[in-house]
């Protein structure tokens, strides 16, 4: 029974990624990702892994799917200049739109069959595979009472591999960064201004909105809590408010923008500056990130907090400052 | 006193994050004073490994397969002087550059606090996994800074390299999840005693992906397309951050996977091949150098080429006995220090000359030799560098990479790097003649505030000072 | 043939699906679509492998958390990018009409 | 017949997955682009069904977690459908 | 199997069985103002039922609570969803389907 679901579900899935890299319709493509990032979480919740089904659902159902199709509604059209990563204009001449030297056909068939041949040199590596040396599940339940959490993907998050996730919360940071740079640019431009006739069809959405704002408010905080003995965290909590801030900012309730003031500014970094200075204060009496045991669980509680804050407003950063910046 | 291992990393960090909250082209005296404290760290560092070796941090006391490790070696410390030195010169010439240009400050501090933290959060990790995030921290932030000026082609290039290093990236996660699938960790100190010749197919097959998703975000030929209009259309002083640093980075990371982890898997053949593609993106580099008609074009071109020779150390550190791998790999390290002084001092003055003369074009360069003299004896000091002629650190890397291939009778290579210097005369020599012709009529040259020239002067001897001292850091790369 | 094996090979086909579809598409947004798509694969082959016994690893889990997040920031930064890229499309088609 | 009620829960998880994959096959191909945004209101409805059945037949009460979320967030990615992505006149052309 | 695992099954199964009259409406109608009727109606309709059923399972107070949560929940989007599709594709011209003149047609032309 498990099989058949697992089957079905990985053919749903390969279908859609496929058609949604073939097929010629953007607007379709988009549709056929969004689909494919609901199916992924389908299929992180049947490998055990709760966590990445939440960040998954929150992420690619809320965020991904929203950047994706904000953005298309600017991005449709021919492509006038041929980017193409390999594509034979850009190889032999420096200055994009050349003509290509040798027929694109040999380089688009040269790179599928690399492709194909990657794919099953892969499937015969992954078949081929003998058991590993170390099972790093024991030593995580091992060290489970000193990590301060209950739960173990929390307690590999934020403690034993916590300076990865120091590092990721400045990657996000910094793709915020990027975006004011380029999106901010110039004067923002005018808020999209929806005709009066769209108006009408704007009442629903803000009567949504302001119903299901509060309530993702309380699910973000559910989560947050619920990190340190359940799935959830900081990044699912910080998601959900972001997915809520794209919601208030689709009904017209939360205006988008690129330059932020420096209250808010405050508020994407405060996340970052928080576990920066935990860590740098825990190695007083210790290593860098060495949570004293007896206040582990606080301190993780304190930075998860401090992140739930800064990504949710980081996240809903990417969001508002592409909507805000476009012009109608 | 800060022990210099974490406060490397937590440093950049705080101080890019406190210009950012405070606001668009704020940050620069912050930065400045940031990185003098980090330089001094780094020769702390230096000294330390110097005096007691290699050195592991535990991050979170947790220890190797359940943590994260830190480590760092004569290489690595090598590379941390080598970033911090490059960046506080250039962090005094990008704030007195973007006195000028207000519109481009408005987010460089903070972008190149964090490209800084990747530095040399990438320099100290020894955890495959933590590499990724660091190479991906590495990536946007240059990203950023080349988009962040926001002109036409500036963004197009951006883009390009984005969907690059976002390939090489895809690649190298992949490795690293074939790693964990076959032996249950990601910690370099656990990994290399279990791999040996025997691995699994799905061992080899992490190798090559990790190793093409790094060659491609060091640009080695064919996987160069995106370095040039990257890194010639990016404004002056991140064209500087980018071809001086963050292609050593990788490059760093290909040369630490291939002598420590994957050392067992390297065969003669696959370095043959390194070599070949190196030698291929030395000529190729350099004629295209050659052809450019914009200034910071050609130098852009030039790190394509002068990344050519770091390749050549791999087919001559591999099965050609202890001398000549040694001094091969010493030959590789002194040309990515030399060259990452050199080239930040070029893009330096290139960009000094732009923002005077106002215009990029090779052909429009007469007069900059009287009213420019530092500038243009900066460049000349740089291309000399590039040239490998004594007593430049350039010099001492190409003699130490020839008497390598010599001593294991590749001759092949001898020819080629030759060749490549002869090529670098070329075009360096192509922009020093424009500039000794007469002054264009019509031209005015806007004057340039001092802290503009000094800091690429700056560079340009570093670079050539290397060359007489490079006993003391040869030494400290054997340290470790 | 257990679960996590099932789907690390269908991450091993989508990272191939991926990455054909980052070398060969040339529009902007479907080299996004393309990349998140080669990213979910090798977030499959991640956990997948490290499940192949049937129990739940908590560490590649965890990874792929920070995976997640860092394919969402750079998702957002390539669209800021492709977005300003079409403005400047347009305004030059402003200027050359 | 001696199906206890986790066995009914996986069996039916697997009916409404087809039952999924079925609509969406239908709704991505569906003539107009009104029909695409129907794809938002799919999963809605029968993914939060397919993870509550999961958590159930033993997936763990975390999947009710994720089904929260999918129907808390089923709203934003409709609604961004059909107020954002869908503001352009060509999108008629191809009925 | 008890009596109210009985009952739970029962639910669950007609929940199913709502579930599967949705889909095949979906595949069976003309355009999507139809559709529609299929999707919002009869999959909600599959949802309660299941949630219902699993209300037997739940084995607590708070669980229980929370799967009706997660259907009101689901009720909200699928309606405010609903509208917003009809909504847009009226304003974008597309017919409601006719006997006598199938296939695809716009009002605001005829």
């Amino acid at each position: 029974m498990n099989l058949a679901f697992d089957l079905l579900l990985i053919a749903a899935l390969l279908w859609s990624a496929g058609r949604a890299l073939t097929t010629p319709d953007l607007f379709r493509a988009v549709v056929l990702f969004i689909v494919f990032g609901l199916l992924m979480a389908l299929a992180w919740a049947r490998l055990d892994a709760p966590d990445i089904a939440l960040a998954e659902a929150a992420i690619g159902a809320g965020l991904t799917g929203a950047l994706l199709l904000d953005a298309l509604g600017h991005l449709r059209g021919p492509v006038r200049r041929k980017s193409g990563l390999i594509a034979p204009s850009t190889v032999m001449s420096s200055e994009g739109a050349g003509p290509p030297a040798f027929p694109t056909y040999f380089l688009n068939g040269l790179a599928i069959v690399l492709a194909v041949a990657l794919g099953l040199a892969l499937a015969g590596a992954l078949l081929l595979l003998p058991e590993p040396a170390i099972s790093l599940p024991r030593e995580v339940a091992a060290a489970m009472d000193a990590s301060g959490v209950a739960h173990p993907v929390t307690a590999v998050l934020l403690n034993f591999r916590g300076y990865d996730t120091l590092l990721e919360v400045a990657v996000l940071w910094l793709a915020l960064l990027g975006v004011l740079a380029v999106a901010g640019g110039r004067a923002p431009g005018r808020a999209p201004v929806t005709p009066r006739s769209a108006r009408a069809s704007l009442k629903v959405p803000r009567l949504l909105a302001r119903v299901l704002a509060p309530l993702a408010l309380l699910v973000a905080g559910y989560l947050l809590w619920a990190g340190a003995h359940q799935p959830g965290g900081a990044f699912q909590a910080g998601a959900v408010l972001a997915a809520a801030a794209v919601l208030l900012n689709l009904a017209g309730l939360l205006p988008g923008g690129a330059t932020p003031r420096w209250v808010l500014r405050a508020g994407l970094g405060f996340g970052l500056l928080v576990f920066l200075a935990v860590a740098a204060a825990v190695m007083g009496q210790g290593v860098l990130l060495q949570y004293p045991p007896a206040w582990a669980g606080a301190l993780i509680m304190l930075i998860e907090t401090g992140l739930t804050l800064s990504i949710g407003l980081t996240l809903a950063g990417l969001f508002l400052a592409l909507s805000g910046a476009s012009r109608q | 006193m800060l022990d210099p291992l974490p406060w490397l990393i937590l440093l950049p960090l705080f101080w890019a994050t406190l210009a950012f909250v405070r606001g668009p082209g704020r940050g620069g005296r912050l930065a400045v004073a940031g990185l003098l404290l980090q330089l001094a760290l780094a020769g702390g560092l230096a000294r330390q490994v110097a005096g007691e070796g290699e050195r592991v941090y535990a991050v979170g006391g947790w220890g190797a397969p359940l943590g994260i490790d830190l480590a760092v070696d004569g290489l690595s410390a090598v590379m941390l002087l080598l970033a911090q030195a490059v960046a506080l010169p250039l962090a005094v010439y990008a704030r007195a550059y973007y006195a000028a240009h207000e519109e481009g400050a408005r987010y460089f501090w903070p972008l190149a606090g964090a490209l800084l933290a990747a530095m040399n959060a990438l320099f100290l990790a020894a955890d495959v996994f933590n590499l990724y995030v660091t190479l991906e921290l590495l990536g946007l932030a240059a990203v950023g800074l080349v988009a962040a000026s926001g002109g036409a082609g500036p963004v197009t290039a951006a883009l390009r390299y984005l969907m690059a290093t976002l390939l090489g990236s895809g690649a190298y996660l992949l490795g690293v999840a074939l790693l964990y699938g076959a032996y249950g960790s990601v910690s370099l100190s656990i990994l290399a005693p279990l791999l040996g010749a025997d691995a699994p197919l799905a061992v080899f097959l992490a190798a090559a992906l990790m190793l093409l998703g790094l060659m491609l975000k060091t640009a080695l030929f064919p996987f160069h397309f995106w370095l040039p209009p990257a890194h010639g259309g990016a404004p002056a002083p991140v064209s500087a951050l980018l071809s001086a640093l963050v292609v050593k980075a990788s490059f760093y990371l290909i040369l630490r996977l291939w002598l420590d982890l994957f050392a067992p898997l390297a065969t003669v053949a696959a370095a043959q091949l390194l070599g070949l593609l190196g030698a291929a993106a030395i000529l190729w580099g350099s004629l295209m150098a050659l052809a450019q008609t914009r200034l910071k074009m050609l130098v852009a071109y030039s790190t394509v080429a002068q990344i050519g020779y770091l390749f050549l150390l791999f087919p001559l550190a591999t099965d050609t006995g202890s001398v000549a791998s040694a001094s091969a790999i010493q030959g590789g390290v002194m040309q990515a220090l030399s060259h990452g002084l050199a080239k930040a001092a070029m893009f330096a003055a290139a960009g000094t000359v732009i923002l005077s003369l106002g215009r990029d074009d090779i052909a429009r360069l007469g007069g900059v030799s009287s009213r420019l003299p530092l500038t243009l004896f900066t460049f000349a000091l740089a291309g000399v560098t590039l040239m490998g002629l004594p007593p430049s650190g350039g010099f001492t890397a190409k003699w130490l990479l020839m008497s390598s291939a010599m001593h294991s009778g590749q001759w092949g290579w001898v020819v080629v790097m030759i060749l490549g210097g002869l090529l670098a005369a070329a075009y360096v020599f192509k922009v020093l003649r424009q500039a000794f012709l007469p002054v264009e009529a019509g031209t005015q040259f806007k004057p340039v505030p001092r802290l503009l020239e000094w800091p690429a002067f700056l560079l340009a001897l570093a670079s050539l000072l290397l060359g007489l001292r490079a006993g003391e850091v040869l030494g400290l790369l054997g340290a470790g | 043939m257990s679960a996590g094996l099932l789907y690390a090979l269908a991450g091993a086909a989508l990272f191939a699906f991926g990455v054909a579809g980052l070398i060969l598409r040339s529009h902007p947004l479907r080299k996004i679509l393309a990349f998140n798509v080669m990213g979910s694969g090798a977030f499959l082959v991640l956990v997948g492998l490290g499940q192949r016994d049937g129990t739940a690893d908590p560490v590649p889990q965890a990874m792929v958390l920070t995976g997640i997040v860092v394919s969402i920031a750079a998702t957002a930064l390539a669209l800021a990018l492709a977005r300003r890229q079409r403005e400047h499309g347009n305004d030059k088609e402003e200027r050359d009409a | 017949m001696t199906m206890d009620l986790s066995a009914l829960n996986q069996l039916l998880a697997v009916f409404l997955l087809a039952n999924l994959v079925l609509a969406l096959w239908r709704v991505t191909r569906g003539p107009t682009p009104a029909d695409r945004l129907l794809a938002a209101l799919l999963f809605g409805t029968t993914g939060v069904a397919l993870l509550l059945l999961l958590a159930h037949a033993g997936g763990g009460m975390a999947l009710v977690d994720v089904a929260l979320v999918f129907a808390l967030l089923a709203a934003i990615t409709g609604t961004a459908f059909s107020l954002r992505a869908w503001r352009r006149e060509e999108d008629d052309e191809r009925p | 199997m008890s009596g109210l695992d009985w009952l739970s099954a029962i639910f669950l199964l007609v929940g199913a069985a709502f579930f599967l009259a949705g889909t095949v409406g979906l595949l069976r109608f003309p355009d999507v103002y139809t559709r529609l009727h299929a999707l919002a109606k009869a999959d909600n309709l599959g949802l309660g039922c299941i949630v219902i059923g699993l209300l037997f399972q739940a084995d607590s107070l708070a669980a229980a609570l929370k799967l009706v949560l997660v259907w009101l929940l689901a009720l909200a989007a699928s309606a405010t969803v609903s509208f917003l599709v009809a909504h847009r594709a009226w304003r974008r011209g597309i017919a409601p389907w006719r006997a006598d003149e199938p296939g695809i047609r716009r009002h605001d032309e005829s």
